[in-house]
């Protein structure tokens, strides 16, 4: 394997040993999401307490992009606030976005610690949509748990 | 004559075809609105790609299908900017604009049956608009359309300039008016019409818009927002780039909800026996495997425009054009079919010869290595309407020099001697 | 083990981007069914034309639009000899094949409210047939047809070997069914349907048969009186030619009588605001100016492919098909998707790997230089019938050799570690 | 003009001054054609009389490659059997379709007399309708004074 290769031992590890597998019985929220191109799935269930994600579990099947990202995703989101992790996957979208051109600076690369790994999917414009959809699975979850209702409830007490 | 700053003799060495001769005599083409010709860079951009780094798009894991999908996706960013269009999701590729506005029409069909799609729906009773100077690609589409819901075709009216009669625009534009669809710049009269008033006109009645773009997207810099219309197309082979390839541009909000036109490969969601679902746009839209090559040549295009400046060409052109008109004018008995001053005209210039048919009239430039066309120009009713049944036209380009209009004048007189 | 008479290392030299090298290994490019890669000729025809002939075809009485249409028209020439065409006036140029099987789709339900097309109009009742292993662009039409007109959608069922369930063909295709549409060999499958069979049988019951040719065209001789269906396409990116161009060969009494499709110019006989009348095929189905240059480079394709000999080129693959069927099942695990040794064959093997998804095994094959690929390949029913998410495609073509596929099996033992 | 114009000077001469131009009164059959593409027309009456073309007339509009070759047509076939007309119409259509490259026997070349005039008409496929409008209306014209009626009764007659 060469030392560019998209299948760095990070990932290959997460794959094969991921965190946060399984569906906790306790959770706010739970969404399922599916990668129609390729037939991914990924079942995420949220708990959130005071702002934080306190819980992250998840189930799924797919290529080894896509189990490995979620897993490093529930590593890095389980604990954080909502609005660090939001930032968070925002910052992971653009890394994926980055065509391969991505800049990263040293802060940016601390705080996504496993998840540069990835870094190389984005030169693959078929295969950002794997490395994204536990993100983007996680994002939606948190969404359904009512966070950021508060924030747009404007409209509602209208 | 031709404006500061535009080299054209730099743009002749661009297109090799320009060295070619026709019957012994240096070419002379005079046919762009028909089509364009090509520069080298846009005729080096396919073969570049399918000698290096050609495979299908959108559906490869591998190094050649992420080159060329981020060549095509390229070539939509390209066109997007070019069109000053707000997102780049609203650009759809299509053959060429025939097939853009083919495909309006038999979405807004499709929507009789689609689901969900009931704000699109026509029927008897509703109207379809367009103007009397359109090209039949803009007729035939919305006369079919009017065929299949029992809705009713109407147009504006042309006067004796060539010009659109302007009481009529809002006499045929009204509250039952469903669309209106209209050219930017005719093909065989070379007026400009007031895009904006008549996309103002129908928005102010709830109508969709669309301009047909085909002869502006080469002469003047087109701003899809600033037009103000739903919808804007234009084709390839006459922006310099190849053959087979053609934009549509919508309004995102009208895409996302307009009913999908071909179904096939791409343009899915997911796909089962019991039914399928549709992906967004633009991709909607493109079913199947696009004209690759062609986009990304196209992108290539645009950029060689682009860099000449669209406003200097529209200098270039007006400069041209109204050396042309006051050269031809200047013939014995020749009548000009259209505008007769340069004023919201572009390079395109229509033209009879009492006893002399456009087709002979055509030939015989020929012989003398100048290419014009002759007949209806695809716009048979603007034919009809002045009595005519052909004319001559002569169009200009990025590469038309004013040496080419004084042969072309010259050889207009030539033809008259021949059947003096 | 390759065959005799037939040159590949000659071959090669033909297509240039086989010199290519992808993460510093030579290309091993094994996606041709997916879209095949370009011989030098074809791309050199492209640009010849445009460096030295190209305008617009049909509309012009110059030099250049006598040139370009005498070429244009010649390819037609030369696929009607491809396909063994009783006419010349049989063969219409679309953008791709899943255009070609729109038109039809279209123009079927047309005939609901053209006049004198009553024949071929559809409703409730009526019955639109394909088969379970269809591509989308196969399935995606009908289902919309179906919606359009009240018709109702059914399928010939496939079996564990991935072959038609034989007995289903009589049983699915009734007095009811209108119109049957079946692909020649799959493309997620490689499997090689009996489709002088299945045309017999919907010629018995009346209904219409269109045979979709996407993969057979590129691999076995396709002689389209021999097949005995009515319609029969396919997509020349496939056959080796440029992006951008498909056939649709028709019958031609029933071309003459389908109403049209697309309406522009090129289709038209005349055209007044009152109404307009059509012209005969092929242009009737022909809007708007063609990819001229696509079809024109199609030609060259045609012409190599049928140099190398179309018989050559099948019994080449077949011995490729074989001797990777060999070698891909002696992998430990290893599933064939489809019929699993050569006979009713072509060149395109898909499979699984247990605990392996496809994206990762196509992606890590790139990176030795293995182009294959991963997906439902746009034929989804088929992975839902074998309860599989996708699968891994290897596919051949005239350039492929025996040492590709030994790079092939030995690659996919290096995924197999990786993974370990 | 060059030599190898295709105006050649028998062209322009017929174009100027058309034989058999005017529509005669006593005529067996009336047929008007229109080429659509170009717009050009022409209306042709003819007379048979024992298997043969005993009068034609015509009057048409139209490019001068249209209005020339229905006036050599006329001067062709006018006093000549219907079926030499005939076999001189299908000759002249060959010629058309021989794409510049027709080889003329020395008896072809007599029989279309100045008709060859128009070989260098079948260059230009936009122009092989014009210089065919008057043969094929008086083909047609032929056809609808009952000429080959006879010999196409056997179902009529069944
Ligand atoms: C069997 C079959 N049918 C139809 C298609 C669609 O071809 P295209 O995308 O060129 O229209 C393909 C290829 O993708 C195919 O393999
Ligand atoms: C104004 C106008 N609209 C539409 C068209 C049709 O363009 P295309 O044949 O490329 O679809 C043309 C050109 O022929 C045109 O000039």
């Amino acid at each position: 394997m060469s030392a560019d290769s998209l299948y760095q031992q990070i990932i290959l590890d997460h794959y094969k040993n991921p965190h946060h597998r399984g569906l906790p019985d306790d959770f706010d929220a739970e969404v399922h999401h599916v990668n129609p191109t390729c037939g991914d799935e990924v079942t995420v269930r949220v708990k959130l307490t005071g702002g934080a994600i306190v819980d992250l579990g998840w189930d799924g099947e797919g290529c080894s992009i896509s189990q490995a990202s979620t897993s490093v995703m529930s590593e890095l989101v389980v604990g954080k606030a909502v609005d660090d992790a939001m930032a968070l996957q925002d910052k992971f979208l653009s890394l994926m976005q980055s065509r391969g051109n991505a800049t990263l600076s040293e802060a940016d690369e601390d705080e996504l610690d496993d998840a540069v790994a990835f870094e190389g999917v984005s030169k693959y414009p078929a295969r950002i949509k794997c490395a994204l959809l536990g993100w983007m699975a996680m994002k939606s979850a948190v969404a359904e748990a009512g966070w950021g209702a508060g924030t747009n409830s404007a409209g509602e007490t209208a | 004559m031709t404006s500061v700053g535009f080299d054209v003799e730099a743009v002749r060495k661009d297109f090799p075809i320009l060295s070619r001769e026709i019957h012994g005599v240096p070419l002379i083409y005079l046919d762009s609105a028909n089509s364009a010709q090509k520069p080298q860079v846009v005729i080096d951009s396919e073969a570049d790609l399918y000698a290096n780094h050609y495979a299908n798009v959108a559906r490869a894991v591998h190094t050649l299908g992420s080159e060329v999908t981020h060549a095509y996706e390229g070539a939509r960013d390209k066109v997007a900017a070019f069109l000053n269009a707000p997102s780049r999701d609203e650009v759809i590729f299509t053959r060429n604009i025939t097939e853009a506005l083919n495909l309006l029409a038999y979405s807004l069909s499709n929507a009789s049956t689609f689901p969900g799609a009931q704000r699109f729906r026509l029927g008897p009773g509703d109207e379809i608009v367009v103007t009397e100077m359109e090209h039949h690609s803009n007729i035939v589409p919305w006369q079919q359309l009017a065929q299949r819901t029992g809705a009713t075709f109407r147009w504006i009216p042309i006067d004796d300039e060539g010009r659109l009669v302007e009481s009529a625009i809002d006499e045929v534009i009204t509250e039952r008016t469903k669309v209106v669809s209209f050219v930017y710049q005719s093909n065989a009269l070379g007026t400009i019409n007031p895009v904006r008033r008549i996309a103002e006109r129908a928005r102010a009645v709830g109508a969709l818009s669309i301009v047909d773009a085909a002869q502006a997207a080469p002469h003047l810099p087109l701003d899809v927002q600033d037009i103000g219309a739903d919808f804007v197309a234009f084709t390839g082979h006459k922006l310099y780039g190849p053959s087979g390839v053609g934009v549509l541009w919508g309004r995102y909000e009208l895409l996302a909800d307009l009913p999908p036109f071909l179904g096939g490969g791409e343009m899915i969601e997911t796909v089962a026996m019991s039914g399928s679902t549709f992906t967004a746009p633009p991709h909607r839209f493109e079913a199947g495997t696009p004209m690759i090559a062609q986009a990304v040549a196209l992108g290539t295009a645009v950029d060689y425009v682009t860099a000449l400046g669209m406003d200097e060409i529209r200098e270039h052109e007006k400069a041209l054009t109204a050396y042309a008109l006051d050269g031809l004018q200047a013939i014995d008995g020749l009548r000009i079919i259209g505008p007769s001053t340069s004023l919201d005209r572009g390079a395109t210039i229509s033209f009879t010869l009492p006893g002399i048919h456009p087709h002979d009239v055509a030939q015989l430039l020929d012989e003398q290595g100048i290419a014009v066309r002759a007949g209806h120009h695809c716009a048979r009713p603007v034919c009809l309407r002045y009595g005519i049944p052909a004319t001559t036209r002569a169009s200009f380009g990025v590469y038309t020099t004013s040496d080419e209009i004084d042969a072309l004048v010259s050889g207009v007189k030539h033809v008259q001697e021949i059947f003096a």
